[in-house]
């Protein structure tokens, strides 16, 4: 449920943390950027490893901001430009934690996450990718 | 000597001409020693950086985390998801 | 556009800024909250200036943030615990640049829309807020 | 003698039992003062606060601003959208 083939919908990750008690939320949506020539990335991962380390960064997120709520969904495969690779969604009682909450989660992914890129380019050449972006 | 399963992901998968295997070492040993097997056993591996991020039983650990027989050691490239 | 009485559609507000050279969205939803006894807030606005307060607002983001682009929509009328009241998007190149636009847009708006809200109740009372809330 | 646009919101237009009006004083003037020709037109508004919140022409501004023949004032609760 955290990694999927299939486009991600936002909806769905607002329906799992919203509630009448939490007034603020904050949703990340990284997308396949047209950055030189790419038409797509193809996205791997360790899952079983990646899978754990997903819940490791929830359950960190809900012991910092105990009243928030994070889901997050790593899409896996190729994904064109400009649909979505990642979604996370926080909600908390109050706007701070939610932003907090949301911006923590998307932090360690990137640091943590075992997801690799291999860049598709329209020339049919193949990158991968091996350094942090910023994206 | 242990059997010890390790993995290959992305670009490393590619240089290994693999993505699970495994490799007989002395047990017990340490991350670092699996590597250095590993290298020998997939050559195509000796490509990969002298301190390559590694994972065991899927936790990142340092190189000299202690190895036992049976456990799982993956060779990751530089993350980059998100 | 920026004022409505209709339920507010991330979706729409997603569509408008995100683009293939921006690889980063936050969005931010402000949602009622079910605070003490409340089932609903009515919320009013001076209409005319506050649309020119959002653009405003939006404006200064884009001065701040060039490469980004920000859409805000309020609800007006009585909306429903739960049901978003304000609506949020910035999307970016990268990732701080959308978090920062977006969060500085509810920021000013909270500082400077001029919205009201009436809280109604169940047991049939009705309240306006007069202090800043921390959602 | 100069007319100005008056407008009550939220609360204000309760107090006032009016949200749009206008007064006539002697311009060029001050929000200041339009808000004390207020106070006198509309006795419900003397309970808002010594110094509230206005608006003119649809922008904040402090009480000291100048005010014209034509130009709008609006006072404004304290605000809380979102």
């Amino acid at each position: 449920m955290h990694l999927t083939r299939d486009p991600l919908d936002v909806g769905d990750l607002l329906a799992e943390v919203q509630s009448p008690e939490r007034g603020g939320t904050c949703v990340f949506l990284g997308t396949v950027r047209n950055d030189a020539g790419v038409t797509s990335i193809d996205y791997s991962a360790y899952e079983s490893m990646a899978v754990e380390e997903i819940e490791r960064i929830l359950a960190e997120a809900r012991e910092r901001w105990p009243r928030s709520r994070v889901m997050l969904q790593h899409r896996l495969g190729v994904i064109p430009v400009g649909e979505a690779s990642i979604a996370i969604a926080a909600a908390a009682p109050h706007r701070d934690e939610a932003f907090a909450a949301c911006r923590y989660a998307i932090e360690e992914v990137k640091k943590r996450l075992p997801v690799w890129k291999k860049e598709l380019r329209g020339d049919g050449s193949e990158q991968w990718v091996e350094a942090h972006d910023h994206r | 000597m242990g059997k010890i399963s390790v993995r290959f992901f992305a670009r490393y998968a590619e240089l290994a001409g693999c993505t699970w295997s495994h490799v007989n070492v002395d047990t017990p040993t340490t991350v670092a020693a699996v590597i250095a097997r590993v290298r020998e056993v997939f050559p195509g591996t000796q490509a990969m950086p002298a301190t390559p991020l590694a994972a065991l039983n899927q936790r990142q650990v340092k190189l000299d985390a202690p190895v036992t027989e049976g456990d799982e050691v993956a060779l990751l490239p530089p993350l980059s998801g998100g």
